[in-house]
């Protein structure tokens, strides 16, 4: 029985007693890790807003460490990765995308000049070992995530070393030995990796036998086959398909000589032979590309694929664009080309809901050239694939690269619809993680579920302009073929690069709610908050007023329907 | 305490990908419950029973986490006192006492003679209402400052008498409707504008006199402690959004709040000796339509049909440009002390602007 | 040791005595005496006090408030439409059950604008939850000043000392003021139990809902009947140390064996004692009763004093308009139940300092023969002043 | 029990008067009691103020309507024909005037005294205040307390010039009068 103070005096604090929570009529808060676009647009897996985390609070090793959890080549995929991450980063909507690929390159990097370990322990000496065909970075990248859930890897490629396309396919300006060379002996130098060179599949491995040898067989060949191109039957006599020219100028340095050149096509590798091209001497080069160049108004899924600073650089060399354009018909001066029928064209709905393209009678002009690089794309070289090859390409089941043979996974580039370094790193991971769980007896991981945070939200009053680092550049007079243009930021850049992620609906550790609680509903705990953030709602005295979510920067609090009867 | 809604589950696959390992109980500490560890003096303690969103409670609880525990206060009568003590529970932790609607700052006037009489420093507060402050309570506070008692005043201003039922105060703002200023035929809300307080306290020449906001707590927070090692009286007026009279979803509170000072109806600015010595200056004047199209209180004058709302619409945001000159408001340049700057998060609760 | 002294400069010396930490005051005739000597002795030095000047009674009021919840010993003085301007106040204070003292040197209440002395201003809060104690002159005034501070301390009733504006606050008369070892000696410091301390803060003035509300008020009418010994033992206590007693709850003097008595509160006591030594032998004797504690009400002790009464003549200094006088229907409520309890005569005098004579004893006793006498009349009401219709 | 009737105007020291004619009393080992006739006026309006003076304690509280003396501070409240209004047949009243005191006693039917109170005390104390100077007179006329009762008020109440001042002044003023000449009460 309560009994009265003289007075009717109160105790200090005795509220408690009373538990306002049950006033939450229709929602309650909660901590909602959403996906922040970055890395949900990562096809590497990686979580860029993890580890801007990490650097936040100080500590770069350890930003390291969760970006190396899901690519194992930051130094690498820094320099050349199109990063997909900045194009989608929410901080557009403030002042602009962070520098991720930037900061994401001086981790790698810092991690070669000051060692960082791989947070990854030898397999035992009898864990299933995995056959990996083929060490570009996809192969590379499986074999890293072999050890990372437990299993030894061994890789077998035709080249007298590691590094695929890396080595092939991609300019020194953009990615210097040095780095390809650094990182790569790293990773492959990891206890559990073994390593076969100038073992070429289908004349000193087969599948089979591979099969018998290993738990599971990764296919990451790459492709190593020029499409046959035309155009109305016609094919110039001395056709230089693109990547056989860039192989040949990353092997011996030199292309033929040309005055006017047209590249046809949308990639990397078209970008990089416009710049090779126009710094070898050509008076024009002309980019024919079907896609659009980035802008306001442009369609994101018409967007060329290329890295944007390339682009930018490419311009700033004097290389000029066609977008939204194709070749029709090249003008012949008996086997030699000396024009090109070019015409406009626009990605349009088709009646059956798929988008194609259609071009526009009256548009045609002609353009005189006296070469044309085709580089629209290349496939696999179907030796000892066993048939698996399918129109071109290894076409998987799944999204860990299952193919129809058991135990065989396609990864990478051979996939045909991959594209970049990311690509084929993420495939690894995701092929082995799917290998994984298979030896396991476990059914195959789920997919991350998590929606997007988009940048309506977040409460962007929290965040003030600041503005983007800037990287070093050389100037277009000092590029040459060797020389690396983009430079490093440096850590300073790098720390304060960091300041500017907004954590997209992650915890950002801000005390917004704790700070903003009308009820002093939000604990502050660093000894029982598991979920990554720092707070616990008590919902004890919660009355569910959605403060806490309305203020939360990142999104990561949301207001839930409040259960009936819960 | 509860966790609900965080199944196992999810809870261990967070853990794993995000999660620390939880740390060891501190030594010495092991008794304590997650809330009695809480790096900050819970004067005000939850099981208090405002409002959902109720910007009083929140304004409250933040002076008193820099108040401290040596402290006691003097209550006046209105929803703060209703909320916080109903017996036989009360949400404070140090004393406490509540007399009248009028007399908040006599009775701490008399406490804090009290503590003179005594010899000691326990400082004392006064918390009041816009009505206990502006209008009823305003001579005794008056006398209170005029005869210079080490009192921090704290005025928790929701612009109308809202433990009756949102009836008009003299804080009401201009054109608000308030259930005895409502908008009809012949009325548009309040007819009067909302009295100039700060002045007034200003011209007793006290040695801190300021305005603050529940949206900024930083500054609200840097602003109480100031006041409290002033050996003299001073003077705050907190704006605190009442969700229920002023018609906002109870989630909007904070967001209010700061279109309020961003638009310039309530400046945020700090007076010593008469003389304005500091205001927040506003990074991007918004335009108070943005202030009042989140509330109830001003719906009829958001008809555009009526042009009579038009011009009232117009009368307010002279108002706030008016505010905006006088003060000097404007901000020329970023400022880490600005609307913007001020609020700026950080990741561990790092002080990136919090002051 | 007697010395010749105005009443109000006797009231603020007796107070200094009692070593209030805390006083606050707003002037109003007929207190000003008292708040400006408080005012010299402070300026003076010869008071160690937080002497608050407030700007109004309510804060007056107010400021005792905190400063008691404080748990320092505080006092205050007021009149007329400064207790109407305390009421408020008053009423919190009772309810909280805090130690207070205040003076009310008793005035009318306006309209019209009187400045002079009758019970009108704390008749209107005798509801408040206050003890009330009348003095019938300085003496008394200041003895009950020094006995209200212990009183206060041991009830946790706040005290109200009621003396009669300028019939005593203004009156230069022989007064015997103890010694302040005498007072360090007998009134103990105070120590407030639910006082407001950091080191164990309470809440106090919540809201209490119906559910305890009866009971508050119940537990707050127990103490002020308990207070009813509290008055009389310390009166006691008092006069152990003086020799001198103020009367306890009330105090009968005159003729024992006279069958009229007549009550009254305050400096009417004195005029009608001498108006009887002079007019006995005309008009008889009388039974004098002087209610010293209008709250708590001494039921018992006045159907004691009352025994053997065949009338009562009971003066009020107030009106009730509509009833009559407060303290008579009072006294007739308390004897209501008494067998043989005498006939009440109620009388209205004195109204606004309407001089009362010694020859009022007289013409009082008149009325108790009188057939026609009223149950209540203003006494000294003057008809030919009226217009008719207004008689 | 004596009983005494001061009439003034405000700002003339009447109250004062009454307290320090009181305090003689009480030094002089009487009982005593002194108020004024509490009123709302300013300066220079007419005020009263009432002393009474007893072996025994007084308890009487009421106005005094018959006093035995009169105190006039002012001659030219004399104007009032009912100022000496209830004053005894016995009684006697002392004024504060140049007329001579056979002039006043002519008019009101009692025996008067006049004193030159302002003159004396503007000399003394170099202010018009009269009381202490009628008192002092009043006193020496009457013998009711020794004059030296009324220096002990005067101690109480002033210190330093002031007091000095009004200690010549007593002693001047008490010599314009015929010590104890109203030692016995009037022949009615």
């Amino acid at each position: 029985m309560t009994v009265l103070t003289r007075g009717a005096y109160a105790g200090p604090g005795t509220s408690l007693d009373f538990k306002t929570g049950n006033w939450r009529s229709t929602e309650k808060p909660a901590h909602i890790h959403a996906k922040a676009p970055c890395h949900a647009a990562c096809p590497a897996g990686e979580d860029q807003q993890a580890w801007f985390a990490k650097l936040q609070e100080g500590h770069a090793e350890d930003a390291w460490r969760e970006l190396v959890s899901a690519n194992p080549l930051p130094a690498i995929t820094g320099r050349v990765c199109p990063h997909p991450c900045e194009t989608a980063c929410n901080r557009v909507a403030v002042e602009g995308a962070l520098a991720i690929h930037n900061v994401e390159r001086w981790l790698g990097d810092e991690a070669m000049r000051r060692n960082w370990a791989y947070p990854v322990t030898e397999p035992a000496e009898d864990a299933p070992d995995v056959a990996i065909v083929g060490a570009g970075p996809g192969g590379v990248s499986a074999a890293y995530h072999c050890l990372r859930h437990g299993l030894r890897a061994t890789l077998y490629e035709t080249a007298p070393e590691a590094g695929g396309l890396l080595r092939s396919a991609i300019p020194r300006t953009r990615l210097p030995r040095e780095t390809i060379d650094a990182e790569l002996a790293r990773v492959l130098g990891l206890p559990g990796i073994t390593l076969h060179t100038r073992a070429r599949l289908g004349r000193d491995v087969t599948i089979d036998e591979l099969k018998r040898k290993h738990a599971a067989v990764l296919l990451a060949p790459g492709c190593q086959e020029g499409k046959e191109w035309s155009v109305d039957g016609a094919v110039p006599a001395d056709l230089h398909e693109g990547l056989h020219l860039l192989k040949e100028f990353m092997d011996h340095g030199a292309v033929p000589e040309a005055k006017n050149v047209i590249v046809h096509g949308g990639g990397n590798t078209a970008m990089d032979l416009c710049r090779i091209m126009k710094r070898s001497g050509a008076e024009t080069v002309t980019l024919i590309t079907a896609s659009v160049l980035p802008g306001p108004d442009a369609d994101p899924s018409d967007v060329i694929n290329v890295v944007p600073r390339e682009l930018e650089e490419a311009l700033e060399e004097g290389v000029e664009v066609i977008e939204h354009a194709t070749i029709n018909r090249l003008i012949m001066k008996g086997s030699q080309v000396c024009g090109a029928e070019i015409q406009s064209l626009r990605k349009l709905p088709g009646q059956d809901g798929r988008s194609r393209r259609v071009g526009f009678e009256g548009t045609e002009r002609v353009i005189n050239v006296d070469m044309v690089i085709p580089c629209i794309g290349e496939r696999v070289d179907p030796e000892g694939l066993n048939g698996l090859v399918d129109h071109g390409y290894l076409r998987p089941s799944d999204r860990f690269g299952r193919l129809a043979e058991e135990r065989v996974l396609a990864l990478g580039d051979a996939r045909g619809d991959r594209g970049t370094v990311a690509d084929a790193i993420g495939d690894g991971r995701l092929a082995v993680s799917a290998v994984a769980a298979q030896l396991a007896g476990e059914s195959d991981p789920p997919a991350d579920a998590r929606g997007e945070m988009p940048s309506g939200g977040l409460n962007l009053g929290y965040y003030e302009g600041i503005s983007r680092a800037v990287a070093p550049k050389l100037a277009v007079a000092d590029r040459t073929f060797d020389k690396e243009i983009e430079g490093d930021i440096g850590r300073a850049a790098v720390m304060a690069e960091a300041e500017r992620c907004m954590a997209c609906g992650n915890c950002l550790a801000c005390d917004n709610c704790w700070t903003f609680c009308p009820d002093n509903a939000v604990i502050k705990t660093e000894e029982l908050a598991v979920d990554g953030s720092h707070y616990l709602f008590d919902m004890d005295f919660c009355k569910g007023c959605g403060i806490c979510a309305h203020e939360c920067p990142t999104g990561f609090i949301q207001m839930l329907p409040e259960e009936a009867g819960g | 305490m509860s966790t609900e809604g965080q199944d196992a589950a999810r809870l261990a696959e967070l853990r794993q990908k995000f999660g620390r390992e939880p740390l060891p109980p501190r030594e010495g500490e092991a008794e304590q419950s997650p809330r009695d560890a809480q790096p900050r003096f819970r004067g005000l303690e939850s099981g208090h029973r405002a409002c959902q969103g109720c910007g009083e409670a929140l304004a409250a609880r933040l002076v008193m986490e820099c108040a401290g525990p040596d402290v006691m206060i003097a209550n006046a009568t209105g929803c703060l006192e209703v909320f916080t003590t109903a017996w036989p529970q009360s949400a404070w932790r140090v004393p406490w006492v509540h007399s009248l609607f009028e007399n908040a700052a006599a009775v701490a006037s008399g406490m804090e003679a009290a503590m003179k009489a005594k010899g000691r420093n326990t400082k004392v507060l006064a918390f009041g209402g816009d009505g206990g402050t502006y209008d009823i309570g305003f001579q005794a506070l008056s006398g209170m400052l005029e005869r210079y008692h080490n009192v921090l005043y704290v005025c928790f201003d929701n612009e109308a008498y809202m433990n009756t039922g949102i009836q008009r105060s003299s804080s009401t703002p201009h054109a608000a409707t308030t259930t005895t200023s409502p908008a009809g035929k012949e009325r548009m809300g309040k007819r009067h504008l909302k009295k100039d307080l700060l002045s007034i306290i200003a011209a007793h020449h006290i040695p801190f006199a300021a305005s603050a906001s529940v949206a900024y707590a930083a500054d609200l927070q840097r602003k109480v402690r100031y006041a409290m090692g002033v050996d003299g009286p001073t003077f705050l007026v907190v704006h605190s959004p009442c969700p229920l009279g002023w018609r906002h979803a109870s989630a909007m509170t904070i967001e209010v709040a700061r279109r309020a000072v961003e638009c310039g109806l309530f400046p945020l600015v700090e007076i010593e000796r008469g003389a304005v010595t500091n205001v927040m200056p506003i990074r991007d004047v918004r335009p108070v339509t943005d202030y009042l199209s989140l509330q109830g209180r001003f719906a009829h004058l958001m008809k555009d049909a009526d042009s009579r709302a038009a011009e009232e619409r117009a009368h307010l945001q002279a108002l706030a440009d008016y505010n905006i000159e006088v003060f000097g408001l404007r901000g020329d340049s970023p400022d880490a002390a600005d609307t913007t700057g001020t609020a700026v998060v950080g990741r561990s609760g790092r002080p990136a602007g919090r002051i | 040791m007697l010395e010749a002294l105005e009443g109000s400069q006797a009231i603020a010396r007796a107070v200094a005595l009692c070593r209030p930490d805390v006083v606050a005051a707003y002037p109003i005739t007929p207190q000003t005496h008292i708040v400006e000597a408080l005012s010299r002795l402070v300026a003076q030095g010869d008071m160690k006090t937080e002497f608050v000047s407030v700007e109004s009674e309510f804060s007056a009021a107010s400021v005792v408030l905190g400063a008691a919840a404080a748990g320092t010993r505080a006092y205050t003085a007021t009149a007329s439409q400064g207790v109407l301007l305390m009421a408020e106040v008053l009423f919190n204070i009772a309810g909280l059950r805090v130690p207070l003292v205040m003076t009310v040197a008793n005035r009318a209440v306006s309209a019209p604008l009187s400045i002079w002395n009758d019970h009108s201003d704390s008749m209107a809060v005798r509801d408040s939850g206050w003890i009330q104690l009348h003095c019938a002159d300085n003496q008394e005034a200041v003895d009950t000043t020094i006995q209200a501070f212990r009183i206060t301390q041991e009830t946790e009733l706040p005290v109200m000392v009621c003396m009669d504006g300028f019939v005593l606050t203004h009156t230069f008369e022989p007064i015997d003021l103890p010694t302040q070892d005498a007072i360090d000696g007998w009134l103990p410091p105070l120590e407030f139990s639910r006082k407001l301390d950091p080191g164990d803060p309470k809440s106090l003035g919540t809201l209490v809902s119906p559910d305890f509300f009866a009971e508050v008020r119940h537990s707050h009418h127990a103490a002020m009947t308990k207070a009813l010994s509290v008055i009389g033992e310390v009166d006691e206590a008092w006069s152990a140390l003086t020799g001198r007693s103020c009367g306890g709850l009330l105090e009968v003097s005159g003729d024992p064996a006279a069958r009229i008595g007549i009550l009254a509160m305050g400096s009417t006591c004195g005029t009608i004692q001498t108006g009887m030594e002079h007019a006995a032998g005309e008009v008889g004797s009388a039974r004098l009763i002087k209610l010293r504690a209008f709250r708590p009400f001494p039921a018992d002790a006045l159907r004691a004093a009352c025994e053997g009464l065949d009338h009562l003549i009971v003066i009020d200094r107030a009106i009730s308009p509509g009833l009559g006088g407060v303290v008579g229907t009072e006294v007739a409520a308390t004897l209501a139940d008494v067998p043989g309890a005498p006939r009440i005569h109620n009388h209205a005098l004195g109204l606004g300092g309407r001089d009362i004579p010694e020859t009022i004893y007289a013409d009082l006793m008149a009325t108790v023969t009188d057939p026609d006498s009223p149950a209540f009349s203003v006494f000294d009401a003057d008809m030919e002043k009226l217009d008719p219709e207004d008689r | 029990m004596i009983e005494y009737r001061i009439h003034g105007r405000g700002g003339q020291g009447s109250v004062a008067a009454a307290y320090l004619l009181a305090a003689a009393a009480f030094h002089a080992g009487q009982m005593c009691q002194a108020f004024p006739a509490f009123g709302a006026e300013r300066r220079g309006a007419p005020v009263t103020a009432f002393v009474r003076t007893d072996e025994h304690p007084i308890r009487l509280r009421s106005q005094v309507r018959e006093p035995h003396f009169l105190i006039v501070q002012d001659g030219t409240l004399l104007q009032d024909a009912g100022i000496t209004s209830g004053l005894r047949p016995g009684g006697g009243m002392i004024v504060n005037t140049t007329r001579t005191s056979e002039d006043i006693s002519e008019r009101f039917g009692h025996r008067a005294l006049t004193v030159r109170a302002t003159e004396f005390a503007v000399e003394e104390i170099g202010r018009p205040i009269p009381n202490t100077a009628l008192l002092a007179a009043f006193l020496s006329a009457t013998g009711l307390f020794p004059i030296d009762s009324l220096a002990a008020a005067l101690r109480e109440r002033f210190s330093g010039e002031v007091l000095e001042g009004n200690l010549r002044l007593v002693e001047r003023a008490a010599g314009t009068v015929e010590r104890e000449t109203w030692k016995e009460p009037a022949d009615a």
